[in-house]
């Protein structure tokens, strides 16, 4: 995405959008995220309480889903800069 | 949901940072609850509906199925609270912006 | 949800966007169940005629959809009323 | 889409609150229609995807799944009513707020 | 949806409305269409570089679904106006 | 993404307009990067989580396929543009109106 186009006082309000927008992303990434793992862990409703074993899947989920996020996140990041710059040399 | 531990702040007039805050929190606990009915409902409602009750092995999935999703609720957020997120995943695809 | 650190004017204020945010909870939850017991019950479709049998499997649908909604609503709050209480305590 | 009803309202200035009432129905209109067309896909599109036409089964079957989903929605819509709902399910959610 | 209830001046406010609306429609859908036709044509990891099968799955699988949204939009605007009548006739 | 071609426009104080389309394509990036994640989480990551560890295979997984749906996106842009979208589909949800 290309702000400079923008003025001073307009990049100064999208700072403070994205700003609130990046923790809305984060809170819905979180709930995203437990019900993801939930989803892929517990199966076993006989009982009411997580078992160690659901609990490490769990954690394995929640883990890999992060690094998982980080590296799509670094390719995008690239692949973006690539399209940005291929257009901005036409 | 005190996941986000806000800190108290008192008295006056309409302050509108408060007021956002709030209306975050209250935006994630419907998105939460949205997802828990729908992923409890997967779980444990058997999708023939021959009848529109619920059955008494429904009701005891249904109650066991909400606890074990605040218990994953909890764990992720500790997960995340320790590894200081908020911070990676989420804004990395603003790496470029 | 803890809002006793809000002063009387954040309150009211409050309550009009929750009142609005409950049409739009209603709105999304009545369409979502429309999708769910469609989805659910429509598999035929050498009539543009909703069957006996079809209806019948909506009407249940939506029945046992409101009362799971419900179920999970109580067991929700008393887990959340739960939490509060464990976090007040510290 | 009528199911909610509104009373009309007659004459001159924005009023914010009519306004407000006519893009939650937009809103509806929308999420109602976009809901429409992924299920209609998935009961009636090939994934196979060999052409980019439609076929005359897949046509037909569209043109009968809208039908049977509106009917859907009005039966849906008329138990809803008959409940009184817009009272239970959903705002049991915030029965802790 | 029936706009006659309204004034010239809210009336004129929903049309800015609908028309930023479709904006966001728009771009909705051509997310949708990414998605869900990436979903359905790659399935092959092996190489990073989109195959001229799995291209063509991706042009079909656009097309298609541009005509099976139209097809479903122009029922729905059908059973739409037979729904408002029925509403009016009352 | 830069589809949407948008004209730079210079200099002054806020301007609404300018502001408003820089989030749409805000929001628009967000949401593509959320269906990506989604997309190659699917397509990549085995759903046994043995370990918290991304292994070799699926780390690999995920660079082909971000790769192959950024190409799925600019074919379908490509598609769409050529086509002239933005009139047909989405509108006939609004015929009625």
């Amino acid at each position: 995405m290309d702000f400079s186009q923008m003025n001073a006082a307009e990049q100064a309000h999208m700072s403070k959008v994205i700003e609130k927008k990046q923790m809305q992303d984060f809170l819905r990434m979180y709930s995203n995220l437990v019900e993801r793992c939930f989803n892929a862990c517990c199966n076993d409703f006989t009982s009411k309480a997580l078992s160690s074993k659901e609990e490490q899947c769990v954690m394995n989920c929640t883990d890999k889903f992060l690094k998982h996020s980080e590296r799509v996140g670094a390719r995008f990041a690239e692949q973006n800069a690539d399209a940005m710059n291929s257009t901005a040399g036409k | 949901m005190s996941f986000l531990g806000r800190s108290g702040a008192p008295s006056g007039s309409v302050n509108p940072e408060r007021v956002e805050m709030a209306m975050q929190e209250l935006d994630m606990v419907t998105d939460v609850f949205n997802r828990l009915v729908s992923s409890c409902h997967a779980k444990c409602i058997s999708p023939r509906y021959a009848e529109g009750d619920l059955s008494k092995g429904e009701s005891v999935c249904i109650d066991r199925c909400v606890s074990k999703f605040f218990e994953v609720n909890k764990k992720v957020g500790e997960k995340l609270q320790s590894m200081g997120a908020g911070q990676s995943g989420t804004q990395s695809a603003f790496g470029s912006l």
